[in-house]
C-alpha cells in the first residue's frame, strides 16, 4: 500500500501527539486507531466513559446503540448528558458531546435497541464491539451476532460498589475453531434465573463505580486495536500449534480491601451452542426469530437482594 | 489419618453474594478433610456445606438450585474457573481460596 | 440536631435516587456527600473525570485549582474541555461542563496554581483534597498543606500505560500523632532526581489509562465521605490503642497481564519532617517562601526516559 | 550446605523501570543462596546485582544513586513496603517477589 507523507492531519498530530509518543502506540498505533470502527451498544453508565475515551483517543468511526432517552436518574452516571438533555435520545444526546470533544471522529447513531432483527445490519460494518448494556437477554443477543459476524466483544456490567469486565471471542475465529476467545455463552450456558438478576435501577450504583468499568472498556478497546487485534486472519501457511485462548475476568469490589482482582476463565466450550463445532446458530435463524432471548432469559420482573 | 482432621479454606462471595452470607466477603473456614463416607472433601461438597451451615439466609435457591450452584455464579478455585479444575470434584487443598462471584449484569 | 422530614429537593432524590439505594450509601451517606467540600488541584487527565463523577455524585462544594488554558493536546485525555474551549481557562471550561451536568453543587473556580503563598487560603476551607496535578514540587506542596491543614489526601499520577493511586494523610490527625495516615513525604522522604522525572507531555499517556485512575480518585473520595472519614476527632474519651494506619498504593499497568495491584506501604515515619513529632513546617514558614518546592526537587529541563 | 545453592526470585519492574531492563516487566531469577563472604544474600545484594548482571541500559544513575535505590523508587517485598522488612538487610527468601516501582508524577 501506498504510505502517505503525513497520514495525519496537522490538527491531528497536535491533538494526538501525547498518545503517539507511548511507545506501544506511536504513528502506526494512531493510524490503526484511525481506520477502526468500533460499536458501543449502550449510551449509559458504561457507554458514556467508554465513548468519551475512545473518541477522544481518536477512532475513525464511533457507532452508538441505544433506543432509551435521557432521564434525570442517570445524570448521577451517566456523564455525556447534561440536565438540558432529559427526554431526548440517549444517542444523540451523547453525539452532541462527542463531537464538540472531537469533530474529527465519524459518530453513527443507531436510536434503537439492538434485536435479533436488527443486529446484523447494525453490527456488521463495525470491528468491535462493547457491550454497555444492562440485562441477561441483551448480552446473550450481543455474544451471538458477535460470533456469527466474527467480532471481538468487550464486555462489561456494574451494579451497587461491584463491576466486571471480559473480553470475548478474541481472536474473533469461525465457530467451531477451538482457537477463538471463548464466548458470553462458553462462560455462562445457562442464564440466571430471571429472580436472581438485578439492575442498576434496583439494585443501585454508584457511578464512579460504572465509570471505571467503562474507562477499562476504552483501554482494552484501544489495546485491541493498536496490537492489531481486531480481525483472526485465517492465514492458510499458519502453523495451528493447537494453542487455546482463556478469557479473564477483572473484578473490581470498591469496598474491598483488595479492590481489583484478575481471574482465569475458560477456553471455548467444545459444545457451546454458539461457537462450538455443532453451532446452533445462524443469522438467518436469528432474524426469524428462532430465538427468544428473553423467554430464554426469563421475565425478571420482581426483583431480589441479588 | 487422624479423622477428625481440618483443612484451612478462604471463601469469598463477591457481586452481590455477600449479602446471603451475612454482609461478609471474606470467610476464613476449617472444613473437615474427609466427608461422612471418608472421602476426601471436594467443592461440590464446600458448597452443600456453606449452604447448610454457613449460610444464614433463608433463600437458598440464590445459591444452589437443583443440587449445583445457581446459573450466574462463577466459582474460582485460586483465581482459576473451577471447570478447568475439575468442577464440583476437585478435591480441596488446605489454604484453598474459593471464590464465588455473582454476575452483574448492570450498566 | 434538627432532622428536616425531606432534606433533599425533589429533583435530587430522582437524580441521586439510584446511587442511594446502594447500601453503603443511603440517604446519610447522600446527606454526607451534600454537606462536603471537595477540592480538586489540576483540571487535567485526572481531575477532569474526578470532577466528573464527584459532581455528578452531589458534593455540596466542588473547588477546581488550575493556571493552565485548554490546548487541543489535552483532548485525547481531559474530556470536560472541547474542541470550541481551547485557550480558555482550564478551570472555567471545566465548570461550564460541569454546572450542565449538575446545577446542584457549588462550584469555585480558582484560575491559578497552587503556591506556597496562596495554599492556605485555597485549601483550607475544603474537607479534602484530590491531587491530580503533574509534577514532583506540587505533589510536596500539597503533601503538606493537607497535612498542616489536616485534610485527607488522595493522590493519583499516570505516564504512558500506567497509574498510581494513594490515599495520604488518612486519618487526618495533627503531625506527631502516629495514629496519622502517613504523608506523601512519609513515603518519598527525597525527591527523586529531576532527570529521571518524566512528565506527560515528554513521556506521552493512554487517555483511557490516566480517565482510570481519576475516576478511581473519585472512587476513593465518595467512600471517604459517605464513611465519614473527613475528619479526625480528636475524641478526648476515645482509647487509643497504639494503633498506626498504613497507607497502600493501587499500581494500574494496562499491558501487564495482571493489571492492577495493591501494595502495602509504611505508616506515618517518626521522623517525618512534615508529619513527624518534630515537623519542620509551619503555616508562616510556608507562606514566607522558607521552603523553596522547586529547588528541593530540582529544575527538571531535559527529560530521560523515566 | 552445598557453596552453589541458588534461590528463585520473581523479580518486577514497573512505572518506566522496566524500560531500563530489556522492556520486560518480570524476569524470574536463580540468585547464589550466598555472597561472596557466605553470608545469606539480602535485598541489597539483589540490588548491586540487577544493576551489574541484569540491566543492560549503561544509565545505571537512573536506577541507582551513590550505592543507593535512588529516590522515588518504592521496593515492595511480597508487596509491602520493604521499609515494613528491614529494607536493604532484608535476606531473600526462596520465591520472593521483589517489585521496583517507578513513582509516576503525570496527571
Ligand atoms: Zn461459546
Ligand atoms: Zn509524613
Amino acid at each position: 500500500p501506498v504510505t502517505k507523507k503525513w497520514p495525519l492531519l496537522p490538527e491531528e498530530y497536535k491533538r494526538y501527539g501525547r498518545q503517539m509518543i507511548v511507545p506501544s502506540i506511536g504513528i502506526q498505533g494512531q493510524l490503526k486507531l484511525k481506520e477502526s470502527k468500533v460499536l458501543i451498544i449502550g449510551a449509559g453508565g458504561l457507554g458514556c466513559p467508554a465513548a468519551a475515551y475512545i473518541a477522544g483517543a481518536g477512532v475513525g468511526t464511533l457507532g452508538l446503540v441505544d433506543g432509551d432517552e435521557v432521564e434525570i436518574s442517570n445524570l448521577h452516571r451517566q456523564i455525556l448528558h447534561t440536565s438540558a438533555k432529559v427526554g431526548t435520545k440517549k444517542v444523540d444526546s451523547a453525539i452532541s458531546f462527542l463531537k464538540s470533544l472531537n469533530p474529527h471522529v465519524n459518530y453513527v447513531p443507531h436510536p434503537s435497541h439492538l434485536t435479533p432483527q436488527n443486529a446484523e445490519e447494525i453490527v456488521l460494518n463495525y470491528d468491535l464491539v462493547l457491550d454497555c448494556t444492562d440485562t441477561p437477554s441483551s448480552r446473550y443477543l450481543i455474544s451471538d451476532i458477535c460470533i456469527l459476524l466474527q467480532k471481538p466483544l468487550i464486555s462489561a456490567s456494574a451494579l451497587r460498589t461491584d463491576g466486571q469486565l471480559i473480553v470475548l471471542n478474541s481472536p474473533p475465529l469461525p465457530a467451531g475453531d477451538p482457537a477463538g476467545g471463548p464466548c458470553y455463552r462458553c462462560v455462562f450456558p445457562k442464564p440466571p434465573p430471571a429472580e436472581s438478576v438485578v439492575s442498576c435501577g434496583d439494585g443501585g450504583i454508584i457511578g464512579a463505580v460504572v465509570g471505571v468499568m467503562g474507562v477499562l472498556q476504552a483501554v482494552e478497546t484501544i489495546k485491541l486495536i493498536v496490537q492489531g487485534k481486531l480481525k483472526a486472519f485465517a492465514d492458510p501457511n499458519e502453523v495451528r500449534d493447537g494453542k487455546t485462548n482463556p478469557a479473564s475476568m477483572l473484578l473490581f469490589s470498591a469496598n474491598s480491601s483488595q479492590p481489583f482482582r484478575n481471574v482465569r476463565l475458560r477456553t471455548r466450550r467444545a459444545g457451546c451452542f454458539a461457537c462450538g463445532k455443532d453451532s446452533g446458530l445462524s443469522l438467518e435463524g436469528l432474524k426469524s426469530g428462532n430465538l427468544d432471548y428473553v423467554l430464554f432469559c426469563g421475565l425478571a420482573s420482581s426483583v431480589d437482594v441479588l | 489419618m487422624d479423622t477428625h482432621e481440618t483443612i484451612p479454606l478462604i471463601v469469598e462471595f463477591t457481586g452481590g453474594l455477600e449479602m446471603l452470607f451475612s454482609d461478609q466477603r471474606k470467610h476464613t473456614l476449617q472444613v473437615p478433610a474427609k466427608d461422612d463416607k471418608g472421602n476426601a472433601v471436594t467443592v461440590g461438597w464446600l458448597v452443600h456445606h456453606l449452604c447448610e451451615e454457613v449460610m444464614k439466609d433463608t433463600r437458598k435457591e440464590l445459591f444452589v438450585l437443583d443440587g449445583h450452584v445457581r446459573p450466574g455464579i462463577l466459582v474460582l478455585i485460586n483465581d482459576a474457573d473451577w471447570e478447568l479444575e475439575g468442577e464440583a470434584s476437585y478435591v480441596l487443598q488446605p489454604r484453598d481460596n474459593v471464590l464465588f462471584v455473582s454476575t452483574l449484569h448492570g450498566g
